[in-house]
């Protein structure tokens, strides 16, 4: 279960793997389930399979929204193997080899996400796919994974997936499609006409194949790249200054100083679990003073602007003039000072600027984000280059992916030859460009010209729509293939599970299109590592190890080593910088941003990406980690900008509402627009060249005056059950692909309608409560106990012994010593904690809430989702939320500090949920947990209500899917499923305890056995030290959650808890309930001459 | 024989006391007026009137149904409002039932007599209310088909209730609260079925009320165990009723809740509770005593007394919310200061507020004056108001649940249709129930009026006359 | 005429009265016999099985360890059902033409599972472990019962909740020696005290308990999750 | 002493107003009859001691039920959640005996176990006064001989009724019924069993 455990039984799996899936027995195996799956009597046991209760589907909106199943049978496929269903046991014929029946198995994989690889471990349940955790030896993950990769063993069951391959909507069979393909290609001799249009591509065996086999094969064939979601500025930007295409790599680790310029390198980008990670290592609260400093000038508030210790916002098209204007003070190759910007601006780059030039050499960086201009990353490359970071802090590598740098232009002339006829057939790999093509594209009337189109893609959507064929792809954990990570490295993916929904594999056709017809996807891949590691280059790894080995290996470790590209030696093109700074200064004027001269930024949404997601429930129940919106987008502005543009921000206007969510009596809050669930917010219309989209206004502070931030991947037409009706509105529709990323010139009218966002969170502010403490590295050297002292002003006018009480209680609450209670200490009897007592501290230093924990927990705990409807009426049921406060006046932006804060349950020691249950559906347990007993609960919400930090959650109507069966594939067998009218919350994932207490515990009883002795647990059945790994703090990627044995003095958390004892508060700690779960204060490191907080702590 | 009058103490006896009996009556036209009542024929308006009232608790059985169907989701509550219009009308409900104790208990042991004509109803109404109220707290429950795990008896999971919970707790208070009521009312009805069973002009009356008088014959001993047992449950339901409410207010207080947790609760909860059921009590007395012409037996004296007891403890609960508001600020605990401030006053539910402040603390100020407690007309809307007023005390009450410690899950609430429908549907079920027992029940009770008579009073020079003229018989 | 009610009404109202009580009361009883029945807890009860297969023959009969076939019963909470293969093993070597066993040999050939009848049903939101429970001295037979003398296979134990709690209140009661875990017909009198008087369960629980330091444990994350 | 031909419950003697009966009674007993009832349609000052009958055991009744309440529900909830004193525990059947940590609370939180105690006192208290009452009157008991009498169905209007019953030892029917008449009834009537 725990990543330990993780690389147990390693060879084994693999074998069984291959088992599986490439001797015929393994095939076998795999197909007898499909036709066993047809027999009634195997339906019967998927109805057991899983806890049937009483209840139905009640809330329509709830239904309509949640999958529904379809083609079951098939989905079904690899489930036999697991419980014993409640009616019939259905035993396998032969059992897999190395399965042991009712344990789970980890297999590494790779998940890729616009062509980059994330290193995984998934996680399989006799034959089902039910959680992702990450790789620690993949490079990109280092452990840690994303929402999308959380998410995507929901995307994996979608039934939605279910289309099947056809021609003109009749069935097909793969050979038909092998045949037709073939024939098209040959219609031209040399495949002219023949047009293939895929995302970005870097796996390496696919890459051969296209180039070595097919066009070869056919050189007239085109290959037209597409992915909407990424900007090839930086790749083009930096072949000007370097003379050829390079791609960065960034070494946060050894950067003391950090500007970032619009570039959100802790949330986004194939590499940014690996970045948080380096970048929470340099924000340690046991080392202030190695401490570093980030500067973030952006376009909009994203993770790694919360978390800047200064922080600018602009509009997109001033950071260029920023980073003119730091290069100027920084005396970069004849910069002169721009003009423009406005006073605080120029205060902000000109302190920046000293804090970078003041450090030594190579110890600072500078990143820009892909949506800026390729002048930008000239320039920053020149910064960088003055500033000795070169080698250092970044370096740069050849592109991973083939053909880099035409991703944004090809699409146009694709779309041209489509128009004059061109375009006998094209094949269109996965990519969804109906949807994501630029509107100045009308890709759609252009497609329709095409006399013959193939659509290979996971849904039937917007583009397989008017496709004439529609080849279902395979999910990456049911099929064979390899990708490379941001920095080269390659992995081979490997399906855990045969294709449910009839998924083929892009390799095998074209392996069906070569001389060698009949390989599949795993020969495919095999052969090509093959030729690699009989390539020249491999000598030396040919000598240590035969390739078999090698391959199992490679396979199982996740990684395949040597295959990291190496450092590039770079040389900056002086004269390229000239003459970008020469065309930037001969650049227009600069224009102070107004109401006339708005901005609009376009960014890929946090929860559905560029809208390949946006069938998927989770990730669109998660609620967007600053905005807290859920199941929408929004044209996000400041507060500034609304008032100016006429929004109106008093919600209490009763105006006609598109969906039928019942009014609150209740006026709403400022522009926060309604609190928890319900916020009613105008509405805006934004039009641009003729084009217009209605959106719902959210205001966020801190965002740059006169731009507006709005998030692609919404308004999907063809998504799918979930994805489809009314979630969000489609803003390709205003993105043109010659300015994808922001453009002026927009206008903005409000409608004078209102929508209801489905908010989690909308009230901004803490009310001056000290839930979230925050200091500096400053005020901590002057008054190393201020996180202490902010728990008395917790409870500020409290009378004040009373707080000391609390205060010192909470430290003897370690030690169990004295108590405010009137009443004896349970803990002082029999209930003394002897061996375990399970902790968890959150370090809000470290964590920027990128919201993998929320969706982690939900994977891992079978949490249901809801729907937009019942999220406005504030019943979400995630176990952890990341809270969200905002501080500073809303009208200045630039003051603006945000906080983020994980909430799970507290598992509070003097728990008053526990108090109230009259039937004793939550109680602690010997090691000190508060376990939550669905099979009890009656339902009386009192613990909820009694709940200080309110982390409960209810079961308000049947959420859980007991209707589609494969939906019941995803969930995990080690945790109860919940059906209607219980109470549930976070139980520290006391199902891997328990677990690896039953294991702990065997090892003990056989150690002992062996050396003849009696048992001593204490000693014998020892649990080690990061043998539990919770969900949430297994996939956090800048480690902010740590878990563990507060008794066993080496645990880390014991030693973290006691190294910065000044940090460790638990929240509400006045109200003595001894949460178990405390918090790390967040410490900033804000430079003296910009700190605007001059308090010690803000 | 004074030593035997003390013993027994307050009684059903009667007291030198201004007479609360008007007009010319008999014991025989007394109890021929208000049995009368059973024997005639069912008057077109209480036909008219049960219809209504059947009708609205159809309404209360189609929302529970569809409740049990579907689940507590198609109320308002949510996450942080656990509890919403469930919760607000149990305890309304509990509260309004306390008058009639209160009346047929605290009062018979304050030997106030005018309290005999208007207890019977006043029980009447109590187990009505309870058995409104008690549809609550099953119905709110998440899985109400398990309500009996609240229910300590020997299972096969050999688990038990958890006996620290308020709402374990509202399990004994309630039931004992019912059963108790119920008996009482019973017993104070036992000598009246035999008054009816004695007149019934059929047999099949004589015998049913035969039965529900279980023979009552009215024997000196009968009636002298009879008068204790009524007085020890007088004597028992006297705390018990003042348990209850506190019992209830402990959901409330006895959580850490900003806003519910304070020690003001249990007293002014009872208090509030006695002033709703008063105010009930007066809008159920005055149509009565309308309709079945009723005036001498429930007099304006009675009204006027109800009328008093309402303001005092009106003013209690007047007081309750000051000493509230005090509090708050007085403990200086942030999180009590924004409640009330940011949440009760200024919150989104400050109308509320206000409005309960002037139904409960303002308006009832009107019944300092004699005018206003003689006009029964002005009485019977004050009740209404004060009715709505106790109503809007719990809802605010509740709504302290929208926003308590973390700004991060401030919540906020809105009943839903079935919210409201099911509470509507519990009048229906009150008024049904009220309307039977008008229709087949003395609802006076004839034995106590009898007392409020002249003639009831034992000469007692008598006694000594008797000794003598027994000496004198004796010699014959 | 005034006398409502015949002589022996007050006769029958107090039969009437006191059959009410007592009816209510039995009923009581009744219901809490009832939940607690064979009937309701389904133990004792043998069905029919696609295969007439006799563990009393293979296990008493033939000596077979319950493991050869639950073979993952010592290192997963699931002691797994034995594949077909496993029935193959011997049967196609003997036994090879019986009519009985056609089923298998058609599942073998086929590749479709043979459809047993589950006999224990576990409520789903109970996570029982075998392996923990074998480890610590639980023989099967302590919940399986003797599976050895059964023809058909019927549930033993009731699997309501007390029976559990029977075991976990004080694990001595059923306590025995881990190599005899697997021996069905295993006796704690076969077993010699330090002063060579036979064992009882009492006296051996206690030891095995203080040797194998085994803890009571009744909280409810032991087994609901 | 003759026996009565037909058999009969007793005489009874109806008087129309409380002091009458009063008097009737205090005479019957100073005349020395014991096994008599006085019948009234509300409770005629001491009309029982009049009649000769002591005070009622009813309060030391109700006494007891309440005890009895108040020990059940504490040792229900002592007992059950694992409070009770550890000599005791060893000797609780594994069904009433669940500890469990409820929230750091003590297994023994007597001050939260008051309520349900007080509750079942009331309860217990309350249905032993009720049902002594009833029980020690003798009811249910929907036939009585004295319904025989038609004009003793006044006896929940406005009549008193005096009873002397058959099996009085001093009881002779003309005697008896002589000595009625001399207390100026209304009308004496024999009552037939």
């Amino acid at each position: 279960m725990s990543s330990m455990n993780m690389k147990e039984k390693p060879v084994m799996d693999l074998e069984s793997v291959l088992n599986k899936l490439e001797n015929s027995e393994g095939k076998q195996y795999w197909r007898s389930l499909d036709e066993l799956a047809q027999g009634e009597g195997f339906q019967e046991m998927i109805q057991r399979e899983f806890p049937r209760q009483a209840g139905e589907w009640t809330d329509p909106v709830t239904r309509r929204r949640f999958l529904t199943l379809m083609g079951a049978s098939l989905a079904l496929a690899g489930l036999s193997g697991c419980r014993p269903p409640g009616g019939k046991i259905f035993p396998n014929i032969k059992d897999p080899e190395g399965v042991v029946p009712g344990k789970s198995m980890f297999f590494a994989t790779a998940m890729p996400l616009a062509g980059y690889g994330t290193g995984l471990l998934a996680e399989s349940n006799q034959g089902r796919p039910t959680k992702i955790e990450g790789n620690i030896d993949h490079p990109a993950s280092l452990g840690a994974t994303d929402v999308f990769a959380q998410a995507s063993v929901l995307g994996l069951y979608d039934p939605d997936r279910e289309a099947g391959l056809t021609y003109l909507g009749k069935p097909r069979s793969w050979d038909d499609l092998v045949a037709s393909v073939g024939a098209e290609l040959k219609k031209s001799p040399k495949g002219k006409g023949f047009y293939l249009l895929t995302e970005t591509i870097t796996s390496p065996s696919l890459v051969h194949q296209l180039e070595n086999e097919f066009l070869k094969n056919y050189p007239d064939v085109v290959w037209v790249q597409h992915e909407p979601a990424a900007s090839d500025n930086g790749i083009n930007g930096l072949a000007k200054a370097f003379g050829s295409p390079v791609q960065p790599i960034y070494n946060l680790k050894s950067a003391d100083a950090i500007l970032s310029l619009d570039a959100d390198i802790l949330s986004r980008g194939p590499a940014h679990l690996r970045y948080a990670r380096e970048f929470s290592s340099r924000r340690s609260l046991e080392n202030l003073d190695g401490m570093n400093r980030l500067y973030v000038a952006e376009s909009t508030l994203t993770n790694t602007g919360v978390k800047a210790d200064h922080r600018i916002p602009l509009r997109s098209n001033e950071i260029e003039r920023l980073a003119f204007l730091i290069a100027f003070h920084l005396k970069v190759h004849g910069v002169a000072k721009p003009k423009g910007l406005s006073e605080e601006a120029q205060l902000w780059a000109k302190v920046a600027a000293e804090d970078l030039s003041s450090r030594g050499k190579g110890t600072t960086l500078v990143v820009v984000g892909d949506e800026q201009p390729e002048s930008v990353h000239v320039i920053v490359a020149a910064i960088n280059e003055k500033l000795g970071n070169i080698g250092k802090t970044v370096s740069f590598i050849d592109p991973v992916h083939v053909r880099a740098g035409e991703r944004s232009k090809s699409l146009r002339g694709l779309v041209d030859d489509m128009n004059s006829g061109k375009v006998n057939t094209l094949f269109i790999l996965s990519a969804n460009p109906v949807y994501t093509a630029g509107a100045d594209l009308k890709f759609a009337d252009a497609l329709k010209k095409v006399p013959q189109v193939y659509r290979m893609g996971i849904f039937h959507d917007e583009t397989s729509r008017i496709c004439h064929w529609h080849i279902p792809d395979s999910h990456f954990l049911e099929s064979w293939g390899d990708v490379r990570a941001f920095d080269g490295t390659a992995t081979i993916i490997q399906p855990l599970i045969a294709p449910l929904y009839f998924g083929h594999n892009f390799q095998e056709l074209l392996a069906g299109l070569s001389s060698r017809p009949n390989r599949d996807a795993s020969e495919v891949v095999k052969e090509f590592w093959k030729t690699w590691y009989e390539s020249p280059a491999q000598t030396a790894l040919r000598s240590s190890v035969p390739f078999e080995k090698f391959y199992r290996k490679s396979i199982h470790d996740g990684v395949i080593e040597g295959t990291k590209s190496l450092a590039k030696l770079v040389k900056l093109q002086i004269e390229a910088v000239a003459e970008v700074v020469k065309k930037f200064e001969s650049g227009p004027e600069w224009k102070e941003g107004s109401k006339d001269n708005l901005e609009i930024t376009f960014r890929p949404d946090e929860s559905v990406f560029d809208g390949r997601f946006a069938n998927n429930g989770w990730l669109l129940e998660m609620p967007k980690s600053t905005t807290k919106i859920t199941w929408d987008n929004a044209a996000i502005m400041s507060y500034k900008t609304a008032v100016e543009l006429g929004v109106s921000l008093n919600t209490e206007k009763r105006h006609e509402l598109e969906d039928g969510v019942y009014r609150s009596p209740a006026k709403s809050f400022g522009y926060t627009g309604g609190e928890h669930g319900r916020a009613y917010v105008d509405t805006i219309k934004l039009s641009i060249q003729g084009r217009d989209l209605v959106l719902p206004v959210w205001v966020v502070p801190g965002h740059p005056d006169n731009s507006i931030n709005v998030q692609l991947g919404y308004g999907r037409e063809r998504a799918g059950k979930v994805g489809t009706r009314d979630v969000g509105a489609d803003v390709y529709k205003l993105r043109t692909s010659s300015d994808p990323w922001s453009a002026l010139g927009i206008k903005a009218v409000p409608t004078g309608k209102q929508h209801v966002l489905a908010c989690t969170q909308s009230h901004h502010y803490m009310e001056g409560r000290h839930l979230v403490r925050s200091g500096t590295v400053a005020g901590t050297k002057e008054n190393p106990k201020w996180v202490e002292a902010m728990g008395g002003e917790g409870a500020e006018h409290d009378d004040h012994d009373h707080h000391d009480h609390a205060g010192h209680d909470h430290n003897h609450a370690e030690h169990g010593k004295t108590s405010l209670s009137l009443l004896p200490e349970v803990i002082s009897d029999k209930y003394a904690y002897k061996q375990h007592k399970w902790g968890m501290i959150i370090n809000l230093t470290t964590c920027t809430g990128c919201s993998a924990c929320v969706v982690a927990c939900q994977a891992e705990n079978n949490i249901p989702v809801v729907g937009k409807l019942e999220v406005t009426r504030g019943r979400e049921m995630h176990w952890i939320r990341i809270d969200r406060y905002f501080e500073g006046n809303p009208l200045k932006s630039n003051t603006l500090k945000a906080h983020y804060q994980p909430v799970p349950c507290q598992q509070c020691e003097n728990a008053p949920c526990e108090q109230v249950c009259p039937v004793a559906a939550t109680v602690h347990s010997y090691d000190g947990l508060n376990d939550m007993v669905y099979n009890r609960c009656v339902g009386t919400r009192y613990c909820s209500n009694n709940c200080p930090y309110k982390v409960r959650r209810f079961n308000f109507l049947q959420y859980t899917d007991y209707a589609s069966l494969s939906m019941k594939m995803v969930n995990n067998p080690d945790v109860t499923v919940r059906s209607r009218g219980v109470m549930e919350k976070c139980t520290y994932c006391v199902q891997r305890i328990r677990a690896a207490e039953i294991e702990a515990e065997k090892r003990g009883k056989l150690k002992a056995e062996r050396e003849g002795r009696d048992l001593d647990r204490a000693k014998d059945c020892q649990i080690k030290d990061g043998e539990i790994v919770t969900a949430c703090q297994a996939v956090c990627p800048s480690d902010a959650i740590v878990f563990g044995d507060l008794m066993d003095p080496n645990s880390r958390i014991a030693k973290l808890q006691k190294k910065v004892a000044n940090m460790n508060y638990s929240i509400l700690e006045e109200l003595n309930t001894r949460p178990r779960t405390t918090y790390l204060a967040e410490v900033r490191n804000p430079n003296p001459k910009l700190d605007n907080s001059k308090k010690g702590h803000a | 024989m004074a030593t035997e009058v003390s013993h027994t103490g307050p009684s059903l006896r009667p007291d030198p006391q201004p007479p609360m009996v008007g007009g010319k009556h008999s014991f025989d036209t007394m109890t021929d007026k208000i049995t009368s009542v059973i024997f005639a024929v069912t008057p077109k308006g209480w036909i008219f009137g049960f219809a209504i009232s059947f009708l609205v608790l159809q309404v209360l059985l189609m929302s529970i149904t569809y409740l049990l169907y579907e689940g507590i989701g198609i109320w308002g509550v949510n996450i942080p409002v656990g509890w919403g219009f469930d919760i607000v009308n149990f305890v309304w409900w509990i509260g309004i039932g306390h008058a009639g104790t209160l009346i047929s208990a605290i009062l018979l042991l304050f030997n106030q007599t005018w309290r005999t004509s208007i207890n019977r109803f006043a029980e009447a109404m109590t187990l009505f209310a309870v058995a409104c109220a008690g549809i609550y707290p099953l119905a709110h429950m998440g899985r109400p088909w398990f309500a009996f795990w609240l229910l300590p008896y020997p299972n096969t999971m050999q688990l038990w209730p958890q006996f620290r919970s308020p709402l374990e707790w509202d399990v004994f208070a309630v039931s004992t609260y019912f059963s108790v009521s119920l008996m009482y009312w019973y017993i104070g009805l036992i000598p009246d079925f035999a008054s009816v069973r004695d007149r019934a002009p059929n047999q099949l009356l004589r015998m049913i009320y035969g039965i529900l008088s279980l023979g009552w014959r009215g024997g000196s001993m009968h009636w002298h165990r009879y008068e204790t047992a009524y007085l020890m449950l007088a004597g028992l339901s006297t705390p018990l009723v003042l348990s209850v409410h506190t019992i209830i207010s402990f959901d409330f207080a006895v959580s850490n809740l900003p806003g519910w947790h304070a020690t003001i609760f249990p007293p002014y909860f009872v208090a509030g509770a006695v002033y709703s059921g008063f105010a009930m009590v007066i809008n159920l007395a005055v149509p009565i005593r309308h309709y079945y012409g009723m005036k001498d037996f429930i007099t304006d004296k009675h009204l006027d007394n109800m009328a008093k007891v309402m303001l005092a403890t009106g003013l209690m609960v007047f007081y309750g919310y000051g000493v509230e508001a005090f509090m708050a600020y007085y403990s200086a605990n942030e999180f009590e200061r924004d409640l009330m401030m940011k949440n009760r006053v200024f919150g989104p539910y400050g109308l509320f507020y206000f409005a309960l402040i002037f139904c409960n603390g303002l308006m009832p100020q009107v019944l300092w004056f004699q005018k206003v407690r003689s006009n029964e007309a002005i009485l019977f809307i004050v009740s209404i108001i004060v009715n709505i007023g106790m109503w809007l005390e719990r809802f605010v009450i509740l709504m302290s649940l929208q926003r308590d410690f973390m700004p991060s899950a401030w919540g906020q609430y809105s009943p839903t249709f079935w919210d409201i429908s099911t509470y509507i549907g519990t009048f229906g079920l009150f008024m049904s129930l009220m309307f039977l027992f008008c229709r087949v029940l003395p609802m006076i009770s004839i034995a106590e009026m009898k007392h409020l008579l002249p003639e009831a009073h034992v000469h007692s020079h008598n006694d000594s006359h008797g000794h003598t003229e027994s000496a004198h018989g004796g010699s014959h | 005429m005034a006398q409502v009610f015949p002589r022996y009404a007050n006769v029958l109202t107090w039969v009437i009265i006191a059959g009410v009580v007592l009816g209510a009361s039995t009923l009581g009883v009744a219901a809490m016999v009832f939940v607690r029945s064979p009937y309701s807890s389904q133990t004792q009860i043998a069905f029919t099985q696609p295969i007439q297969f006799s563990h009393a023959h293979h296990v008493n009969g033939l000596g077979i360890d319950c493991r050869y076939c639950h073979n993952s019963v010592e290192e997963s909470g699931y002691a797994n059902i034995p594949p077909t293969k496993t029935c193959m093993n011997c049967h196609s070597q003997i036994w090879v033409g019986s009519k009985m066993l056609e089923p298998v040999r058609e599942s073998y050939r086929t590749g479709k599972s043979i459809e047993w009848n589950k006999i224990h049903r576990l409520s789903d939101f109970v996570y029982f472990d075998h392996s923990i429970h074998v480890t610590k001295g639980i023989g099967c037979a302590s919940c399986h019962g003797r599976v050895d003398q059964m023809q058909a296979v019927y549930q033993h134990g009731t699997l309501l909740m007390e029976w559990c709690l029977d075991c976990h209140r004080a694990p001595e009661r059923y306590l025995r020696p881990r190599e005899q875990v697997f021996n069905m017909g295993f006796q704690p009198r076969d077993l010699k005290q330090a002063d060579g008087t036979p064992h009882t369960q009492a006296t051996l629980g206690a030891e095995l308990r203080k040797k194998y330091d085994i803890r009571s444990l009744i909280e409810c994350s032991t087994c609901h999750r | 002493m003759d026996a009565p031909k037909t058999k009969i419950y007793g005489l009874v003697a109806e008087f129309e107003t409380p002091t009458q009966i009063v008097d009737a009674a205090n005479k019957a007993r100073e005349a020395g009859y014991t096994s008599m009832e006085a019948y009234s349609p509300f409770p005629v000052v001491d009309l029982h001691e009049a009649v000769g009958f002591k005070r009622t055991k009813l309060p030391t009744l109700a006494f007891l039920g309440g005890l009895t309440g108040f020990c059940t529900a504490f040792s229900l909830e002592t007992f059950t959640s694992g409070g009770a004193p550890s000599f005791v525990t060893p000797f609780l059947p594994d069904w009433f005996y669940y500890p469990v940590n409820i929230g750091g609370r003590p297994l023994n939180s007597w001050p939260a176990f008051i309520p349900p105690e007080f509750e079942l006192t009331v309860l217990f208290a309350s249905i032993t006064s009720v049902f002594g009452m009833l029980l020690l009157n003798g009811y249910p008991r929907i036939y009585h001989p004295l319904f025989n009498v038609p004009r003793f169905s006044l006896v929940t209007t406005d009549r008193f009724f005096l009873c002397i019953e058959a099996k009085d030892s001093k009881f002779d029917l003309q005697g008896t019924k002589q000595f009625l008449e001399g207390l100026h009834p209304y009308e004496v009537s024999e009552v037939p069993e």
